[in-house]
C-alpha cells in the first residue's frame, strides 16, 4: 500500500461511441468524492488519488487498463466501466488481482449474475431493475403490451426481465430488430397489425439504446389505433424526443427534478454552479458510487484491503443522490428506488418533462438474484 | 500442327474474324498480313485463348483445345507476344524473363524454395536477354525502358517460353531501325530449328517478303488469300485494299 | 528557312534522379515538317514531353512563337495551339470514339459543333473512325487506336503538332493516307515535329531532320540532305539499308 | 546461415538491418527491459499484429488483392480458441489445439469460398464484396450469442500453465528498473513470441518462393501472368487461403493472450484499418514493413493519449489547443498520423530505408 | 440524348418487380402500400446521401471513405441552423417550416462544399489514381473531420427535431405515408434531374472519365482537369452535406459517428449501381429502400443481411453492378 493514498482507477470511456456516457459518470463520480469527504479528498487521513483510464468502449482494452491499473498504478480499487461488454471482460481481472471492482454504470444483468465473483459491487442498476420498475409502471389490468426492443442480449434480458414482472396486463407481441435499424416502419406495422384490434389501453413498450430511433413509429399515426408508446429514462439529449409524446408513462432511473434529499439537493446545485446545466443520469451514477466508496472508506477507517472492504460493504447503506441505497448481500447489486414518472411538456426545457407519478421503492421489486453461489 | 476450323468470334454486330480455317505446319512461317482491323490481333487472341469463340475450333496437334482457357494453352506450347506492349511495369528486364522461364519450367507452385536457389532459371534468363540484346540493362524496371526495349524484352519473354508455336504481333513496330535486325536474326533462327511452327503479324512487307514461307491474308475477319508470298503479294486483294497502290503506280512505301 | 516557330535551346530533363536529356537544341520552323529520328532510347520522346510540359525542363528554354513556354504548365500549352499524340496514344480506352473526338474538339460543346468538313476529311483518310464512330475506343485495334490518336490531334485547326511514331503498326495503304493528310496540313501553314523510326516514311515527308543520340540532338540539317547521304545515314542511325529494304 | 532462415530476402539497407536487430531484440526481452503490465501488454499487441499484417501483406503487397476481410480470419481463429476453452470445465493445451484446427478449417473454407466466388471480379468490387462479407460476419457474431458470447463476447480461463496463477518462482525478479513477475503470462509472452517468429519467417520464405514471384507477376500483369501460363485464379486463392490461414493462427495468438474474445475484439473494421495502415507505414510489398510498422502504430496507439496529456498540460492557457490536445481527442491525432504516414512514407518505412541506401550506392559509384 | 437511345431497361424493371413479387407475401394491401411507399422514400434519401459519392467515385475514381464526415457535418450545421431558426419551424404553416429547410440545406451545403476543397487539396490531391492509399488517407480525414466535429459540437447526440408542419402521417384508405418522406421524394428527384442532366447534357462528365484514364493526355488537349477535378469534389461534398440534413431530419437527431455508419450502406449502393451511374445509384437506392422494409416485416432477422444479400445477386447477375459505366 502506498503510504498515505487511496488510490482509484476509473476506467471508463473517455473516448470511443460512448464518450458522451462516460463523460458524466466522471464528473459525477469526481462531485461525489468531493462531497462526501467535505472538500478534502482524504478518508481515514489518506488522501484519495482518482487515476483514469480509457477504454474506448473496447473490452480487450478495458482489461488490459484494469490490470494495469491494479498492478503498475498499484491502484487499491477500481470503479467503471461505461459499457457492458468492457464491464464482462474485466470481472475476471478483479479476482486475479484480488482488488474489488465497483461496476459503475454498466447494466448488464449478468454482472451482478452468472459471471460474478466477490470482488464485485454494482452501483448502477441492473437491466432487470430498469425492466421491472417500468412493469411496475405499466402493470394495469386491462393493458396490452407489446415490447419492441434492440435484437442482442441487452434489448432481449430486458424483456425477459420485464415479461417476468408483468402480472396482470397481457402481452401480445416481442418485436426484435436490429440495433442498426435506420427505418422502423416494418416493424412499425408488424406492431400495429398485432395491436389495433385489441380491445383496451394499448401500448408498445420500447426498450432501445444508443444509435437509431424507435420513437420513429410514432410518425406512422399510431394515434389512429389508439396506440401508446412508453419507454424508460434516458439522458436529456435523447429525452428531447420525448417532447412529442406528452402524457408517456414509463419509470426512469434518475431525473434531477425527481428524488428530493439532501444529496441530490447538492449535487443538482453544484452541478448548476459549475457547468451551468442540471446533472444527468450517469452522473448520478458516478457520484453514487463516489458515495458507496467515501462510505465504506470511513467505516474502515481508509483501510482499502479487498477482503476488509467486502466485509463492510456487503450489506451496507449508504446514502445517494436517488436515496439509501443498499448493497445485497447476495450479488453485491445496490437496491435502490426507480421513478414512475409521466412526460409533461414544458417551453422551458428542451426536453420533455418526466414528472414524478411514485417513487418505487426497492422493496416493490422482486429483484431476482442470478448469481450462481 | 496448329489448326483452327471455322474460327469465329462476333462482338455485338461485328464479326472479327469469320469462320476462318487454316493450318500451320511446324517448321514454317507463316506472315498474317491484312489491313488494320481485319482481325489478325483477334485471331491470335482466339488461337491462344485470351478470348472466346463464338463458333469454331482450334487445335494443337490434333488435341481439340478450344474450352481451355489462356494459361492451360500457354502450358500446352502455345506463346505470344503481345502487340501492345504488355510487360510486368515494376519488375526488372530480368524477372519479367525469368517468370517466363519459370512458367516454362513449371516451377510457380513451389512454396519452399527459394527463388534464387533455382540457378538453372536464372542462368536461362540471362541467357535470352542476351538474345535480345538487353542483358546490360537487366536490372532496371521495364516501366522505364524506352519503347523500343520493351518491344524487345516482349520478344525476349516469348523465348524464354520456349513454346512450339511462336506468335509474334508486329514483333519491329516502333523498333529504331538498327536494333530491328537482332529481332529478325531471332527469328530466322527459329525458322533454322524447323521444329517451330510460326505466325507473324507484320505490316512491313519487305520483312514479310523476306521472312516468310507463306503468307495468309484477312480482310474484314476473312481469310481472302493463302499462298506462297510471291503470288499473295501480287494479287489484287493485297495490292489495293492492303498496298493501297493502284495498278499504274507502283511505289513502294513501307520500310 | 523560315523563322523559328518552336526553339529548344540547352534544355535539360531528369526523371527522378535519372538525367536523360543532356542539351538539346532544336529549331522547328514555322510551317515545315521538321522530322526527330535517333535509335531506342535516344531521347526522342522525353524531347517531346518535355516541350509539352510533362516532364519540366530542369535547365535551358523552350520558346513557342517567341513566348517563354519552359515554365508554362501542360493545359496553357496545349491552348497555345499545340496538339500531341503520345507515343503511348493516349486513348480513352472508356470513351467511345466519338467521345474521343468531341473531347479533341476543344471548341465545341456538343457533336453538331464540330466542323463537318474537317470530319469528313478525318474519315476519308481513316475509314474505320467513322464504321466504329460509337464504339468504345478501347476495343479497337492497334492500328485503329493510332489513327483514333492522330485524328484526335487534327479535328482542329493547330499552329504545331507534335507527333511520336505514328507509322507503328499502321497498314501500308493507311501510311500513304497519313502522308497526304500531313502534306495537307503543312499547306495550310501547320507546323509538325514529328518523330520517326520509319525512315522511308520521313524521307517523303521530312523538310528538315534532327537526330538524336543520348539526350542530345547530333545533327540538323534538311532531309534531302541527309537522304541523299547514305553513309551519313548509317552513321547517325545505323542503318544497315541492305539488309531489309 | 541467417541467409537461409531470412530466405535471401535482406534488409539490404544497413539503417534498415540495425532497426530490425534493434527491434527484435527488444521484442525478444521486452519482459524484462519495460516490466509492467501494461508495458508487457504493448509488447504481445506489437508480436500479433507483426504477424497479423505480415499475413495481409502476402495478400495486399505481394498479390495485389485489397481485401477487407482480413480481421474476419483474425476473429474466426481468436473465436476458435475462446469458443473451445470456454466449453470446457478445464482447460488444456489438446483444447487449445482443437480451437486452433477448427479455426483453421472454417478459414480455409471460408476464403477457398470467397476467393473462387469472387476473384474473378474486379478487384474493386472484390474490395467491397469482402467488406459487405465482413460486415455481415461481424453481425452474425454478435447474433449468435449462445455460441459467441454476442456483443458481450467469451471470457475463459487457459491451461494453469499460462495463466498469471501459475509462478516460476515467489519473488519477482528485482531488476534496478522494475520488477518482473515470473509467472504463466511470462510464458505466454514466448510461446507467442516464438509462434510469431515462426510465421514471420515461413512468410518470409512463401514471398521469396517461385511461388510469391508468381503472386508478384499477378500483382503487376494479370493478364500478362496468363498468358505466361500461370493459371491465376489457382494462384489468387492459394494466397487468399494462405493469407487467412496465417492471420487464423494470429488470432488464436490474440484470444490465447486476453483470455477473452469479443466482435469488437478480433473483428472491427477499426482493427482492419489499423492493418492497412501498418502495412502502408511499413511498406507495402515487404514483410520487414510489418514488424516496423507494427511497432510504430501500436506503439502510436497505446501511448498517445499519454503524451497528448502531457502535451495539454504544457500548453494550459493557450486559446483552442487544449481542446485540441486534450488525451478525449487522440483519435485527432491517430488520423493526422493516417494523412501524414501517406504523405511522407509514399513508399513506406522500409521502401524509404532501401531508397536510401540505393542512392547512396549510386552516389559511391560515381 | 445518349441516354434515353438504346436504353437497358432491366434493372428499372427491378424495382416494380420487386414491389410486386412482395405483394402476395405481405398479404394486406394497405400494409403492403405503406411498406411500399416507405421504402420508396427511404430510397430517395438513402440515393440523396450517396448521390455524392457517386460522382467522387463513379467519375473520380476516388475510393473516398471520408465521404461519411460531410455527411454528419450538413447534419451538424442543420441543428445549429434549424436551432436559430425555432419560429420558423414551430409556426402553424407548412410553407413557413419547409422555408426553414430551404437555408438550413443551402448553409449545409456551403459549409461542406467548402470543406470538401479543403480536403481535395490537402487529402485527395496526393493520392489520385492510388486506391489503396486513398482508403487510408481519407479514412484519417474522416476520424480528423469526426473529432472536430466533437470539438466543436460536443460528444453528445444533438435533437434535430422535424418542423412542426412535417410530422406525422398522410392517410390514404388504410395505409400511412409520412409526410417527411414526400419532401425527401421531391428533393431526391431534383438533385437526380440535376446530376442527369449536367452529366449527360455537358462535357463535363466526359472529361472527368477521361481525365481518370488518362490525366496527361486530357491535360495536352488542353483542359484544367485539376480544377475541374477540384469542382466535382466540393460539388460531391455538397451533395454529401444535402444528404446529412435529409437524413438527420429523418433521424431526428444527429451524432458524430452518423457518418460512419452509413459508409457501408452507401458503398452498397453505388456498387450496385454500377460505380457512377447516377441511374444505376438511384435504383440501387430504391431497391435497397423496399429490401429493408419487405424483408424487415416478413423475416426480420433477414433485415440485417438484406444489404449484403441484395448487392450479391445484383453482381451474379451484373458482375459490374446494373449500370457498368466504366471498365476499371
Ligand atoms: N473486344 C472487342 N470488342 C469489340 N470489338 C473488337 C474487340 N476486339 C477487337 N474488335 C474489333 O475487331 C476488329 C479486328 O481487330 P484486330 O485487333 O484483330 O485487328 P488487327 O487486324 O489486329 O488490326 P491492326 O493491324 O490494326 O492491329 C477491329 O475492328 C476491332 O474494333
Ligand atoms: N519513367 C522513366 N524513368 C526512368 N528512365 C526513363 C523513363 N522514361 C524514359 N527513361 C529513359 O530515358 C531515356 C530516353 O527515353 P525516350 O523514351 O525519350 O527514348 P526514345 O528516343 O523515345 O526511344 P524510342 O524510340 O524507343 O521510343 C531512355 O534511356 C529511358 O530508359
Ligand atoms: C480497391 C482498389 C485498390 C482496386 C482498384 N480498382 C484496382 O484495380 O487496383
Ligand atoms: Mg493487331
Ligand atoms: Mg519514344
Amino acid at each position: 500500500q502506498s503510504g498515505g493514498e487511496i488510490r482509484i482507477a476509473h476506467v471508463y470511456s473517455k473516448t470511443g461511441p460512448l464518450e458522451a456516457y462516460g463523460k458524466q459518470t466522471q464528473v459525477g463520480l469526481m462531485m461525489g468524492l468531493n462531497y462526501a469527504t467535505g472538500g478534502t479528498m482524504m478518508v481515514g487521513g489518506k488522501k484519495i488519488v482518482v487515476i483514469e483510464k480509457d477504454d474506448q468502449g473496447k473490452p480487450d482494452l478495458g482489461k488490459s487498463l484494469l490490470a494495469a491499473a491494479y498492478a503498475d498504478d498499484k491502484a487499491d480499487l477500481a470503479i467503471g466501466p461505461t459499457s457492458s461488454g468492457v464491464a464482462l471482460a474485466m470481472l475476471p481481472v478483479a479476482e486475479e488481482y484480488q482488488k474489488i471492482l465497483l461496476v459503475e454504470p454498466a447494466v448488464a444483468d449478468s454482472i451482478t449474475g452468472d459471471k460474478w465473483n466477490k470482488y464485485i459491487f454494482r452501483t448502477g442498476r441492473n437491466s432487470s431493475q430498469d425492466a421491472i420498475s417500468n412493469a411496475v409502471a405499466l402493470d394495469k389490468a386491462g393493458t396490452t403490451i407489446a415490447t419492441l426492443a434492440q435484437d442482442y442480449a441487452f434489448g432481449r434480458d430486458g424483456v425477459k426481465a420485464f415479461k417476468d414482472a408483468v402480472k396482470t396486463a397481457k402481452i401480445v407481441h416481442e418485436e426484435y430488430l436490429p440495433t442498426s435499424t435506420t427505418d422502423f416502419t416494418a416493424g412499425a406495422q408488424r406492431l400495429i397489425d398485432k395491436l389495433k384490434d385489441q380491445p383496451g389501453r394499448k401500448v408498445i413498450f420500447i426498450i432501445w439504446a444508443g444509435a437509431g430511433n424507435p420513437f420513429k413509429i410514432a410518425d406512422l399515426d399510431l394515434k389512429r389505433y389508439g396506440i401508446e408508446i412508453a419507454t424508460g429514462g434516458n439522458i436529456l439529449p435523447a429525452m428531447a424526443a420525448y417532447k412529442n409524446f406528452p402524457g408517456m408513462e414509463g419509470a426512469t432511473y434518475y431525473y434531477f427534478g425527481i428524488p428530493k434529499n439532501p444529496v441530490n439537493e447538492a449535487m443538482v446545485a453544484q452541478h448548476y454552479t459549475q457547468f451551468k446545466s442540471p446533472p444527468d443520469f450517469f452522473t448520478a451514477g458516478g457520484f453514487s458510487s463516489a458515495m458507496a466508496v467515501v462510505t465504506a472508506l470511513k467505516k474502515t477507517n481508509g483501510d482499502a484491503k479487498a477482503a476488509t472492504l467486502i466485509k463492510t460493504m456487503e450489506g451496507m447503506s449508504f446514502e445517494t443522490p436517488k436515496g439509501t441505497m443498499t448493497f445485497r448481500k447476495e450479488d453485491h447489486q445496490a437496491m435502490q428506488s426507480m421513478y414512475h414518472f409521466k412526460i409533461k411538456v414544458d417551453p422551458a426545457f428542451a426536453w420533455g418533462v418526466p414528472e414524478l407519478v411514485r417513487e418505487i421503492k426497492p422493496s416493490e421489486m422482486n429483484v431476482p438474484i442470478r448469481n450462481k453461489k | 500442327m496448329l489448326e483452327t476450323t471455322d474460327l469465329t468470334v462476333r462482338f455485338g454486330g461485328h464479326v472479327a474474324v469469320n469462320a476462318v480455317s487454316c493450318a500451320f505446319a511446324p517448321g514454317t512461317l507463316t506472315a498474317i498480313v491484312g489491313p488494320n482491323g481485319a482481325g489478325k490481333t483477334t485471331y491470335f487472341n482466339l488461337i491462344s485463348g485470351q478470348i472466346k469463340a463464338t463458333a469454331g475450333r482450334v487445335k494443337l496437334n490434333g488435341v481439340d483445345i478450344s474450352q481451355q482457357g489462356a494459361p492451360a494453352r500457354a502450358q500446352a506450347g502455345l506463346g505470344r507476344a503481345f502487340q501492345l506492349t504488355n510487360l510486368f511495369p515494376n519488375l526488372t528486364v530480368r524477372e519479367n524473363v525469368r517468370l517466363a522461364v519459370q512458367a516454362r519450367a513449371g516451377a510457380g507452385l513451389n512454396l519452399w524454395k527459394i527463388w534464387s536457389d533455382r540457378k538453372d532459371l536464372v542462368v536461362r534468363a540471362d541467357e535470352v536477354l542476351e538474345t535480345v540484346a538487353l542483358a546490360d540493362k537487366g536490372d532496371q524496371l521495364a516501366a522505364s525502358l524506352p519503347h523500343g526495349d520493351q518491344r524487345k524484352l516482349e520478344v525476349g519473354i516469348l523465348m524464354a517460353l520456349e513454346p512450339q508455336v511462336f506468335m509474334f504481333d508486329e514483333p519491329t513496330a516502333g523498333m529504331s531501325v538498327d536494333e530491328v535486325p537482332v529481332i529478325l536474326n531471332l527469328i530466322r533462327q527459329l525458322k533454322a530449328d524447323k521444329t517451330k511452327t510460326i505466325l507473324l503479324v507484320e505490316h512491313k512487307m519487305d520483312v514479310v517478303r523476306e521472312l516468310s514461307d507463306r503468307i495468309i491474308v484477312l480482310h474484314n475477319g476473312e481469310l481472302v488469300a493463302d499462298g506462297d508470298p510471291a503470288t499473295v503479294i501480287a494479287s489484287p486483294v493485297v495490292q489495293q485494299a492492303y498496298l493501297g497502290i493502284n495498278p499504274e503506280e507502283k511505289e513502294e512505301v513501307a520500310a | 528557312m523560315s523563322e523559328a516557330l518552336l526553339k529548344l535551346e540547352g534544355v535539360h530533363t531528369h526523371i527522378g534522379a535519372y538525367h536523360i536529356l543532356h542539351g538539346v537544341d532544336l529549331v522547328v520552323p514555322k510551317g515545315e515538317l521538321t522530322m526527330l529520328l535517333g535509335r531506342n532510347g535516344a531521347g526522342k520522346t522525353t524531347t517531346l514531353r518535355t516541350i509539352m510540359g510533362l516532364w519540366h525542363a530542369s535547365q535551358g528554354r523552350i520558346t513557342l512563337a517567341g513566348q517563354d513556354i519552359t515554365a508554362r504548365q501542360t493545359h496553357e500549352i496545349a491552348t497555345s495551339g499545340v496538339a500531341y499524340v503520345p507515343e503511348s496514344m493516349g486513348i480513352f480506352s472508356d470513351l467511345s470514339v466519338r467521345e474521343n473526338m468531341l473531347l479533341a474538339a476543344r471548341g465545341a460543346r456538343t457533336l453538331d459543333d464540330i466542323d463537318t468538313t474537317r470530319l469528313e476529311w478525318i474519315f476519308g483518310l481513316f475509314p474505320a473512325m467513322k464504321k466504329f464512330w460509337n464504339h468504345p475506343a478501347g476495343k479497337l485495334s492497334g492500328g485503329q487506336k493510332q489513327m483514333l490518336a492522330v485524328s484526335r490531334a487534327i479535328v482542329e485547326p493547330r499552329q504545331l503538332l507534335l507527333i511520336d511514331e505514328p507509322s507503328k503498326g499502321l497498314a501500308p495503304a493507311i501510311i500513304q493516307n497519313m502522308i497526304a493528310a500531313f502534306r495537307e496540313l503543312k499547306a495550310a501553314q501547320t507546323t509538325i515535329l514529328l518523330v520517326e523510326q520509319n525512315f522511308n516514311f520521313a524521307k517523303q515527308l521530312g523538310d528538315t531532320v534532327a537526330v538524336m543520340d543520348d539526350g542530345r540532338v547530333v545533327h540538323s540539317g534538311s532531309m534531302a540532305e541527309l537522304a541523299a547521304d547514305e553513309s551519313l545515314q548509317s552513321k547517325l542511325l545505323g542503318l544497315s539499308l541492305g539488309a531489309h529494304q | 546461415m541467417l541467409q537461409r532462415l531470412l530466405s535471401k530476402d535482406l534488409p539490404r539497407s544497413p539503417w534498415l538491418a540495425a532497426l530490425l536487430v534493434l527491434l527484435f531484440l527488444g521484442l525478444a526481452f521486452a519482459p524484462f527491459l519495460f516490466p509492467g503490465v501494461k508495458a508487457l501488454n504493448v509488447a504481445a499487441k506489437i508480436l500479433i499484429f507483426v504477424a497479423l499484417v505480415a499475413s495481409f501483406d502476402l495478400l495486399l503487397g505481394y498479390t495485389g488483392i485489397v481485401s477487407f476481410a482480413h480481421t474476419m480470419f483474425f476473429g474466426i481463429g481468436a473465436y476458435g480458441v475462446a469458443i473451445a476453452l470456454s466449453s470446457v470445465e478445464e482447460a488444456s493445451f489438446g483444447t487449445i489445439l482443437l480451437g486452433v484446427v477448427c479455426a483453421l478449417l472454417v478459414s480455409t473454407l471460408l476464403s477457398l469460398l470467397i476467393g473462387l466466388f469472387s476473384l474473378r471480379v474486379r478487384a474493386i468490387f472484390f474490395a467491397m464484396i469482402t467488406l459487405a462479407v465482413a460486415s455481415a460476419f461481424l453481425t452474425l457474431a454478435s447474433q449468435l450469442s449462445d455460441f459467441t458470447g454476442g456483443e458481450d463476447g467469451l471470457t475463459f480461463s487457459v491451461p494453469e500453465l499460462l495463466s498469471p496463477g501459475f509462478e516460476l518462482s515467489e519473488e519477482p525478479l528485482a531488476l534496478p528498473w522494475g520488477e518482473v513477475n515470473l509467472n504463466g503470462k511470462l510464458l505466454t509472452y514466448y510461446l507467442i513470441f516464438a509462434s510469431v517468429c515462426a510465421i514471420f519467417l515461413t512468410l518470409l520464405r512463401i514471398v521469396n518462393s517461385p511461388f510469391g514471384r508468381v503472386l508478384q507477376a499477378i500483382r503487376e500483369n494479370d493478364f500478362r501472368a496468363e498468358a505466361l501460363g500461370y493459371r491465376t485464379v489457382v494462384y489468387r486463392t492459394l494466397s487468399n487461403v494462405l493469407s487467412a490461414l496465417f492471420a487464423t493462427l494470429a488470432g488464436c495468438l490474440l484470444a490465447l493472450w486476453l483470455r477473452y474474445n469479443g466482435p469488437d475484439t478480433s473483428l472491427s473494421f477499426e482493427i482492419m484499418l489499423d492493418i492497412l495502415l501498418i502495412v502502408v507505414i511499413g511498406g507495402m510489398g515487404t514483410l520487414y514493413g510489418a514488424l516496423i510498422g507494427s511497432v510504430l502504430f501500436v506503439l502510436a496507439q497505446s501511448y498517445l493519449q499519454d503524451l497528448l496529456r502531457v502535451a495539454g498540460e504544457a500548453t494550459a492557457g493557450v486559446p483552442l489547443l487544449p481542446a485540441l490536445l486534450t488525451p478525449d481527442r487522440w483519435l485527432l491525432w491517430l488520423g493526422l498520423l493516417f494523412v501524414l504516414s501517406v504523405y511522407y512514407f509514399p513508399t513506406g518505412i522500409v521502401g524509404r530505408l532501401r531508397e536510401r541506401a540505393v542512392l547512396a550506392r549510386l552516389k559511391g559509384m560515381k | 440524348m445518349s441516354l434515353f437511345k438504346d436504353m437497358d431497361w432491366k434493372p428499372m424493371a427491378l424495382v416494380p418487380l420487386l414491389a410486386l413479387a412482395a405483394l402476395p407475401a405481405v398479404g394486406s394491401p394497405s400494409t403492403w402500400l405503406t411498406l411500399t411507399v416507405a421504402g420508396l422514400a427511404m430510397g430517395m434519401i438513402v440515393f440523396i446521401i450517396a448521390s455524392g459519392l457517386t460522382l467522387v467515385f463513379g467519375l473520380m475514381d476516388v475510393l473516398n471513405f471520408g465521404h461519411g464526415v460531410f455527411i454528419a457535418l450538413g447534419a451538424f450545421v442543420a441543428t445549429t441552423v434549424l436551432g436559430s431558426m425555432n419560429a420558423f419551424t414551430t409556426a402553424d404553416s407548412l410553407w413557413t417550416n419547409l422555408l426553414a429547410l430551404l437555408p438550413a440545406m443551402l448553409v449545409a451545403m456551403a459549409v461542406a462544399g467548402a470543406l470538401g476543397l479543403v480536403f481535395e487539396r490537402f487529402i485527395i490531391r496526393p493520392v489520385y489514381g492510388m486506391h489503396l492509399k486513398q482508403i487510408l488517407i481519407t479514412m484519417g480525414g474522416m476520424i480528423i473531420g469526426e473529432e472536430m466535429i466533437k470539438v466543436i459540437w460536443g460528444p453528445e447526440q444533438i435533437p434535430l427535431p422535424l418542423p412542426e408542419g412535417l410530422r406525422g402521417s398522410l392517410l390514404i384508405g388504410d395505409a400511412a405515408v409520412e409526410k417527411y418522406r414526400i419532401v425527401a421524394v421531391l428533393v431526391g428527384a431534383a438533385v437526380f434531374a440535376a446530376m442527369v442532366w449536367t452529366l449527360n447534357r455537358t462535357k463535363v462528365g466526359l472529361l472527368i472519365r477521361a481525365g481518370v484514364q488518362d490525366r496527361e493526355m486530357v491535360e495536352s488537349l488542353g483542359y484544367r482537369i485539376r480544377r475541374l477535378f477540384v469542382g466535382v469534389f466540393v460539388a460531391g461534398s455538397a451533395l454529401a452535406g444535402l444528404g446529412g440534413v435529409m437524413w438527420g431530419l429523418y433521424q431526428q437527431n444527429v451524432v458524430p459517428q452518423m457518418g460512419a455508419q452509413v459508409n457501408v450502406l452507401i458503398f452498397i449502393v453505388i456498387i450496385i449501381g454500377g460505380l457512377g451511374s447516377t441511374l444505376g445509384a438511384l435504383i440501387g437506392a430504391l431497391l435497397v429502400g423496399l429490401m429493408a422494409n419487405y424483408t424487415g416485416f416478413l423475416v426480420p432477422k433477414v433485415a440485417l443481411f438484406s444489404n449484403i444479400a441484395l448487392m450479391v445477386t445484383i453482381l451474379l447477375w451484373r458482375p459490374q453492378g446494373v449500370y457498368p459505366v466504366t471498365s476499371r
